[in-house]
């Protein structure tokens, strides 16, 4: 059953091979194979989750290792090697990619401008994020670290939208260059680290089961875990570290702002729970308290900055930040409970931001503006945009029986059994000021009296209909019955935490 | 004491001095060759060189003492060789097009590439500076072949003058080092330096410091490097290939060996000048590199950049184990591949439009799809993106410096590498986003597009699975370290 | 007692079934909605009969049925959906069931000819499924969740008619401020958790008792649960959002905010009841506080709204005030029997308001007037629950508001006892104004007056089903009422936890009351009968304090500058920073440094052939003396 | 016998006085003759060298033949290049000669 995993990152690679061949005169057909690769991904992605049981040990199922560099200059025996595995943390993540590309093909059905090259680059992106959940090699998840951000740059500089405020304007090319430079600059943190990591272990080579046997010693670990988490903060909106999301995301095209807010910015919290906190214990009990600080202001921050936006795709990008604000303080707890609601908000969090930004991208394509304050009463002319959009909000307020409660309500009960009170309490009061931005926003843009000039407005087309429906499937299924995800994540965050 | 005198030993050698002779015969006598035609001879010349060399596979001997024939040689022989036929197909067009004396032109080349052979065969002092002679006169000469344009003028005056006075420098320090270690040759200076080298400190550091400054300037270090960007914008473009790609890896090839071998006793004293060199290097180079609006000063600059991560394998040397020179090797191959594929590009690019600012590739990709996809892929290799090539050069190079204790190195050597990625970005953005002159396509040159889907396949191949390209680099850096450890144990001067 | 569960569950049923086919059913589904409920309703019976059944002879054990599904349990943490039946639990089935049915059926015909009918039912059936949770939910998280599922069905049912912009703001209002009040039940809750371990009620209220928590921590838990309750039941502070809530549809207002969902906070309140025992008594004076100053800030307003619906939310908002009081003198069968009680007058009162607005499209009682003749049973009906409001003998009001005001006279001093009895003298007052200007008087509005009838059956039936209980209901009190109805001992022993003498009824309370209600009629006719004369001369004599009711306190206002200058403000505030120092100075800044850096070093090539040497030299001497200093 | 000091000493100051030229003229062909000064030096150096210290090789002396024979091979080719300047650009100086900067 190990060919899986190598068939989850083979299929994107095959795809753009497939496209490079199409020529450019037939965009029906490259919107079908992307389709068609998209939906293979999909089915994948759900076979790896079902199929996954824990089971004792490590947890790594689905276990590929093909030797790729070894044996050469300081590389030992199996020094790099492409070593494919999932565990309880990278299943969810593996579903959540497979739906977010799933419903993202369907979403960017429309883009007729160089379509190719779009799928293109979009199926690398994917390649890329598929590889760094499921790589066990640091040195191929750094890899395909880069990979997930190399494509970035076209895919927004090209396809994008800049966004006009009154006194300024945020240029597409602005958002596209200070994202791929944000994030490489965070990937130079990384890069330091593994080195010194590499160094320090002194076993020749990357893998990470091997390396995290090895007990490193304690101000080692201490000078090396911000390093990492630092550098995978960045990439998972750590506060400071933040302002390129929402930029980024806002200029994007549909699916990629959907792609990269739903799925990217999990890889940072992946990372850093995957390679920080698992071999440098000490070190992340060490800087727990900066890490909880920075989340809780994140998230207090994100939310109070989204209730000030007039535009509806800054106010998702900014729900972005404040969402991820709640990962890292579950990440930061350090307990069962609290690093089990991080991996589930990154999920929740995943699915909801793609429906939202999937619904704004839906708007944005036929009104061609995103100021909220503009719209009025669109529930009356597009019913059901107006309903996915709704249920994408309320996940993200948390309303129980949706994805958002469960998660968040894990980090609440995990940042409060860690002993940070105060964390909780504001992590509580940062939730209740989502729903205010979220209901101002409904109240503002869908509901209330119908503003004439939205008379052309039609219902959103099929494809995003299937695509939000999809992701509302799985925003309803994890609300009410969170089971079968938590069962996957506690065992592995129990072998990560060593409790 | 009989020397090994086997003239055999020297084909590839013979095949690239006779072959430039011909190429300047055949140009002066026989009139109906076209001048493009003159190209794929002199290519050929230099093809028959490089597949030559590789009779001497796994061989360990040396000719009259003065050259060693191992695995570096036959490695560097082969790499010249084929870096000589890229330099000649990718001028092909352009000397047709702009310059005259064509026969001239492609001996030249080929005369250079001979030299770039012996400076890394050479296992003495003496062949190591005048095969370093017979490359610099010959890129002089190149750098200034466009007789009625200024620019190329001024660039090959300043190339040649300083050329000159740093070599005469270089000189200085061989003699110091000679007046030393009482020898030329690598092996013997070493044994000579392992010794006791109380009396003759203050001689032997000056030779080594005017060695490390004539060196310096070969490939461009920072306070020797100030003739490059000029040299490189003066020169045509196919020469500033030729520069960037034959003349930095042969003077690495060469600073590798000297260092890796002659001086590798004394490695504790210069390791950190190297590595503070390095520094510099990689910062001014990257940094100036944003400033530029030319493509062959930006390229200039990013080569500079691009030595202060090779000299990070210099400064990583260890008489222990051959990791840094593998490494450095490794990159050095990885560096040229992509910087030959960006150069093809600009090369032809050239050749449609003639314009060398970047704004002057607006709409590249829309008018030349494949050539702007590679040229990214060049940039992108260059800047140590996954997927290719300098991605895992970098990432193994990086490591072997901090293997020896160069950790803050190897930081500012990823800090750098990320700020080259910005103006590499700056011309992609350009190619992409920018609006073409007029959107008509340009025509394909279908020799030069072989020439470059060859080297983008390189790329690929280095940074998608490097294990085999690793292990032919990693033999020849063993055979070159191997003699050092055999220089430990001395023996009888020659 | 198993299929406990059900009750929740056919509603819930309901509504899936209602959202994803409920075009396509006949009548829209709203059959199904009032069938589920109904059966709902007869399962009460059976789960009534079983406990009844489980009751050992007269000793009242708690007998707990308890039952449940595992959701999710990993390492000493789970999640039950657990579902418990106890006497607190049967009286808030019974009239949640109860009142849910006779709203639907009531607005079978309110709503009909309403483009989104079918989505009415659902979301009733939602909110329906969701307090039913609330009510039989075993462990804090459940109820926590049942719990903001209520706010959602309410903030849907609120902003039923979207396309008014009043409505959606009310809702959103709603929401937002019950989610305020949700902040502080979450922490209660995960406090309670932190030191018991489990979510589950009867485990945690043994921990409490066996001294588990310290008595601060208790408190603090405690009271962050009431602040919970305060938001849900619209006690003082958070209280601004019932009467916009009443821009929903009539039903709604009858279901949501007389029976259901506002009185959670009450039952929330009284199921903690052991804690708030355990916990040390500054808690219980809170309550009391908060649910007196609700009881007379509600009961002046009443006094000057002029929307006939205002008016009946102002009288909910008094009625909760005076159940807190109730538990706040720690007896919750006082608070409970009044719950019961208050359900049905007060949805009688909602639901004709309902009918009067249904004939003649108008609120405000200005416009209204003289109605009696043209709606003749609306007016009785509507009399009958206004009396029972203010506390008149018979009627279900006087025993329930008596029981309260007993407790309050034993275990509270002499000035809250002294505030109940000014209210129950305003609450009269109020009461018989609104009597007056809608149905007595000349009609103000020749036109609506013409066409004003009486509803059709179907909205009157219902109508008539609750004033039967609005005057049955009192008697219940009795124990003999209770043994007849097949409770062993009354329903006071069996519902209300305490001994047998749960029930008395002391004729000195009883007489004060009656003497305060009657004189509040009184008063009210004096005030508002004909032309409503000596009312606006009493206006401009208390011309400013008329003005402070009439401006709610300016409560709203406070609560609007608040939200306008500090909240959006600090949001503005903060984007700004964001925007303007993390990312023009922090991020663009560093990068304009990083290209001025190689902007200064750019200029170092002069183009100069002697500098070019001059820097080969310099890099030589600098390299040679280092060399010479570090290796000497 | 002379000490090997003395010819050291000579072979420095040529070797500065050689520097020196490089950097204080602005002709480019008096710049190639103070090169030529600094390779003459080093080819003192190395006579030095072999006769007094390594007497028994002639590597020295051979070395210093190859310096001199290379160094008019500069110059040849120097003058080549100064020449191309001087007629495009009608003048030899260093200082006018800079168009390719920053």
């Amino acid at each position: 059953m190990d060919w899986v995993l190598f068939a989850l990152i083979a299929i994107p690679v095959g795809a753009v091979l497939v496209f490079m061949l199409i020529p450019s005169r037939y965009p029906q057909l490259v919107r079908n194979v992307a389709v068609v690769s998209g939906f293979a991904m999909f089915v994948l992605s759900v076979l790896v989750f079902v199929k996954y049981e824990f089971g004792g040990g490590s947890g790594l199922r689905f276990d590929l290792q093909l030797d790729w560099l070894e044996n050469v200059a300081f590389l030992g025996e199996n020094g790099i090697t492409y070593h494919l595995a999932v565990d309880g943390i990278s299943a969810p993540m593996v579903l959540l990619t497979g739906i977010v590309i799933f419903a993202g093909v369907f979403i960017s059905w429309n883009i007729d401008y160089r379509n190719k090259d779009y799928f293109v680059l979009l199926f690398l992106l994917v390649s890329g994020v598929f590889g760094v959940f499921l790589s066990l090699d640091l040195f191929f998840l750094f890899f395909f670290y880069e990979v997930a951000v190399l494509p970035m740059y076209l895919l927004i500089a090209v396809w994008g939208a800049s966004s006009h405020f009154g006194t300024f304007t945020r240029t597409k090319e602005y958002a596209a260059m200070k994202l791929v430079l944000y994030l490489v600059g965070g990937s130079v943190l990384i890069f330091i680290g593994i080195i010194a990591t590499f160094m320090e272990a002194g076993q020749g080579t990357f893998d990470l089961p091997v390396l995290g046997a090895v007990t490193y010693d304690e101000n080692f670990q201490k000078a090396v875990f911000p390093l990492f988490a630092l550098g995978f903060g960045i990439l998972a909106g750590l506060w400071p570290f933040h302002t390129w999301s929402p930029d980024g995301h806002v200029a994007a095209p549909t699916a990629v702002s959907m792609l990269h807010a739903g799925v990217l910015m999990k890889l940072g919290a992946f990372g850093i729970l995957r390679v920080a906190i698992t071999l440098f214990p000490e070190g992340a009990e060490f800087w727990a308290p900066v890490l909880m600080t920075l989340g809780v202001t994140g998230a207090l921050y994100g939310a109070v900055s989204a209730m000030a936006q007039r535009d509806l795709k800054y106010m998702v990008g900014y729900s972005s930040v404040s969402h991820m604000g709640f990962v890292l303080m579950g990440l930061a707890t350090l307990t069962t409970i609290g690093v089990n609601g991080a991996v589930l908000q990154m999920f929740a969090h995943g699915v909801m931001t793609a429906l939202m930004f999937a619904m704004v991208g839906a708007v944005y394509d036929q009104a061609h503006v995103r100021d909220m304050t503009l719209f009025g009463g669109l529930a009356q002319k597009t019913p059901r945009l107006a309903a996915f959009f709704a249920i994408a909000g309320l996940s993200s307020l948390g309303l129980p029986g949706l994805a958002g409660f469960v998660a968040e309500f894990h980090i609440f009960v995990g940042t409060f059994r860690a002993g940070y009170e105060w964390a909780g309490v504001l992590g509580i009061l940062a939730a209740a000021i989502t729903a205010t931005y979220i209901l101002r926003m409904l109240a503002m843009a869908f509901f209330g009296p119908f503003n004439e000039r939205w008379a052309g407005l039609k219902e959103m087309r099929l494809g995003e209909q299937f695509g939000g429906a999809l992701l509302i499937v799985f925003i309803v299924f994890m609300g009410v019955w969170p089971a079968p995800f938590i069962d996957r994540i506690s065992e592995s965050v129990e072998f990560i935490l060593r409790v | 004491m009989e020397l090994n005198l086997d003239w055999s030993l020297l084909t590839p050698e013979y095949i690239l001095a006779g072959g430039a002779g011909m190429v300047v015969l055949l140009d002066l006598f026989w009139g109906r060759l076209r001048k493009d035609q003159l190209a794929y001879v002199a290519a050929a010349v230099a093809l028959a060189s490089a597949l030559t060399a590789l009779i001497w596979v796994n061989d360990d001997t040396n000719f009259a003492n003065l050259i060693d024939i191992d695995n570096y040689t036959a490695l560097f022989r082969v790499f010249f060789g084929l870096i000589g036929v890229f330099a000649c197909l990718a001028s092909a067009r352009f000397v047709k097009d702009r310059l005259l004396h064509a026969g001239e032109y492609y001996g030249l080349i080929l005369l250079s590439v001979l030299g770039a052979n012996l400076m890394a065969a050479a296992s003495e002092l003496l062949t190591a500076y005048i095969s370093l002679e017979l490359l610099s006169f010959s890129l002089y000469v190149l750098t200034s072949y466009a007789k009625f344009d200024l620019r190329s003028n001024e660039g090959g005056l300043k190339y040649m003058l300083l050329g000159a006075f740093s070599s005469a420098i270089f000189l200085y320090g061989i003699g110091m080092i000679y007046g030393v270690s009482g020898s030329t040759r690598f092996s013997e200076i070493a044994a000579s330096l392992s010794g006791d080298t109380a009396g003759f400190d203050m001689a032997m550091f000056l030779g080594l410091v005017l060695i490390i400054a004539g060196l310096g300037f070969k490939v461009a270090a920072v306070p020797f490097h100030m003739w490059t960007p000029d040299a490189y914008e003066g020169a045509p473009l196919p020469i500033t290939a030729l520069i960037s790609a034959l003349g930095k890896a042969a003077g690495f090839a060469l600073f590798l060996k000297l260092f890796g071998q002659a001086f590798i006793p004394l490695v504790d004293d210069w390791r950190v000048f190297i590595a503070v060199l390095s520094a510099m290097t990689m910062a001014l180079g990257n940094l100036v590199a944003i400033q530029q609006r030319n493509i062959k000063r930006l390229l200039a600059y990013s080569s500079i950049g691009q030595v202060g991560f090779l000299m990070m394998g210099i400064a990583a040397l260890t008489p222990e184990n051959a990791d840094a020179a593998s490494a450095l090797v490794l990159h050095l191959v990885g560096y040229v591949i992509s910087n030959l594929a960006v150069f093809v590009a600009i090369i032809i690019y050239y050749n449609w439009t003639g314009k060398e600012e970047i704004s002057d590739f607006a709409g590249a990709a829309e008018r030349a799809p494949y050539l702007a996809l590679a040229l990214s892929i060049g940039f992108f290799s260059l800047s140590g993106m996954p997927l290719f090539a300098g991605f895992a050069t970098k990432f193994i190079l990086f490591q072997a410096a901090a293997e020896q204790g160069l950790l803050w190195l190897s930081s500012i050597a990823v800090f750098f590498s990320f700020v080259s990625l910005y103006y590499y970005l700056i011309v992609i953005k350009e190619m992409y986003l920018g609006k073409p002159a007029e959107p008509t396509r340009f025509p394909t040159p279908w020799l030069e597009y072989g020439a470059l889907t060859l080297l983008v396949a390189g790329v690929f191949l280095i940074g998608l699975y490097p294990q085999p390209v690793f292990d032919i680099v990693e033999e020849g850096a063993v055979a070159m370290m191997a003699v050092a450890e055999a220089a430990g144990t001395v023996t009888a001067p020659p | 007692m198993e299929e406990a569960w059900l009750i929740p569950a056919l509603p819930a049923a309901a509504f899936v079934i209602l959202l994803l086919f409920g075009k396509y059913l006949p009548r829209h589904g709203d059959w199904l909605a009032i069938g589920a409920i109904a059966t709902s309703f007869v399962l009460f019976f059976f789960v009534l009969a079983d406990l009844l059944d489980d009751m050992v002879g007269t000793e009242f054990d708690k007998a707990l049925g308890q039952s449940g599904i595992e959701w999710v349990s990993f390492g000493d943490f789970e999640l039950r959906l657990g579902f418990q039946v106890d006497q607190l639990a049967i009286v808030m089935l019974a009239v949640v069931t109860f009142i849910t049915l006779m709203v639907l059926v009531y607005s079978t015909g309110y709503m009909k000819g309403d483009p989104r009918y079918g989505w009415y039912f659902a979301a009733i059936s939602l909110f329906a499924a969701a307090m039913l949770t609330l009510v039989l939910a075993d462990n804090f998280l459940l109820l926590y969740a049942a719990w903001e599922g209520v706010g959602f069905g309410s903030y849907l049912l609120i902003g039923f008619w979207h396309e008014k912009r009043s409505a959606t703001e009310a809702a959103k209002k709603a929401f937002i401020t019950t989610r305020i009040g949700d902040v502080g039940l979450l922490i209660g809750i995960i406090l309670l958790w932190r030191e018991a371990g489990t979510f589950d009620m009867s485990e945690i209220f043994e921990f409490a008792e066996s001294g588990g928590y310290s008595s601060e921590y208790l408190t603090m838990a405690v009271l962050f649960l009431f602040a919970g309750a305060v938001g849900k039941s619209a006690q003082f502070p958070l209280h601004v959002w019932l009467p916009d809530a009443m821009e929903g549809p009539t039903p709604v207002s009858a279901l949501i905010h007389a029976a259901t969902m506002v009185v959670a906070g009450v039952y929330l309140v009284a199921r903690l009841m052991p804690l708030f025992a355990a916990a040390d008594p500054i808690a219980l004076n809170v309550v009391t506080a908060i649910g007196l100053t609700t009881v007379m800030m509600s009961a002046t307003m009443g006094l000057v709204a002029t929307d006939i619906k205002r008016v009946i939310a102002y009288s909910t908002i008094n009625s909760l005030g005076l159940m807190m009081v109730a538990l706040g003198s720690l007896s919750v069968s006082a608070a409970m029997l009044y719950l019961f009680a208050h359900s049905f007058f007060k949805a009688l009162l909602f639901l004709s308001a309902g009918s009067v607005i249904h004939a003649t499209e108008r609120q405000e009682v200005s416009e209204l007037g003289g109605l009696a003749r043209r709606m003749p049973v609306t007016a009785a009906v509507f009399a009958v629950g206004a009396l029972s409001m203010a506390g008149i003998v018979p009627l279900a009001g006087f025993w329930a508001k008596d029981e309260i005001l007993n407790v309050a006279g034993d275990s509270q001093n002499f000035v809250v006892y002294g505030f109940l009895m000014l209210s129950v003298f305003i609450t009269a007052l109020y009461m018989t104004r609104v009597v007056i200007l809608t149905f007595l008087g000349e009609p103000r509005d020749r036109e609506a007056h013409q066409h004003a009838h009486d509803a059709e059956p179907v909205m009157t039936l219902p109508l008539l089903l609750l004033a039967g209980l609005t005057v049955m209901a009192g008697f219940v009190v009795f124990d003999g009422v209770g043994e007849a109805l097949g409770f062993p001992g009354g329903i006071g022993e069996f519902v209300f936890l305490e001994g047998p003498e749960a029930f008395h009824f002391p004729w000195d309370v009883a007489v004060l009351s009656t003497l305060s209600a009657v004189a509040g009629l009184a008063g009210g006719f004096y005030f508002w009968s004909g032309a409503a004369e000596p009312a606006r001369r009493a206006g401009e004599l208390f011309r400013p304090a008329y003005e402070i009711l009439k401006r709610k306190f300016f409560m709203d206002d406070i609560y609007q500058w608040a939200i306008d200058r500090v909240v959006l403000a600090a949001g503005g505030v903060i984007a700004w920073f964001d925007r303007n120092v993390v990312n023009d100075t922090g991020v663009d800044g560093s990068a304009r440094l990083g290209v001025f850096a190689g902007f200064g070093m750019k200029f170092l090539e002069t183009g100069k052939l002697p500098n070019y040497a001059l820097a080969i030299v310099t890099g030589v001497i600098v390299l040679a003396i280092v060399f010479m200093v570090v290796r000497v | 016998m002379i000490p090997i000091e003395n010819f050291l000493v000579l072979s420095g100051i040529l070797f500065s006085i050689g520097i020196y030229g490089v950097l204080a003229r602005r002709n480019a062909v008096l710049i190639i003759m103070s090169v030529e000064l600094m390779l003459q030096a080093v080819s003192i150096n190395f006579i030095a060298f072999a006769v007094y210290l390594h007497p028994e090789q002639f590597t020295g002396l051979i070395f210093a033949i190859f310096v001199i024979t290379i160094a008019a091979a500069e110059v040849g080719l120097a003058l080549g290049i100064i020449l191309r300047i001087f007629r495009n650009k009608g003048t030899a100086n260093v200082d006018e000669v800079d168009m390719l900067k920053w």
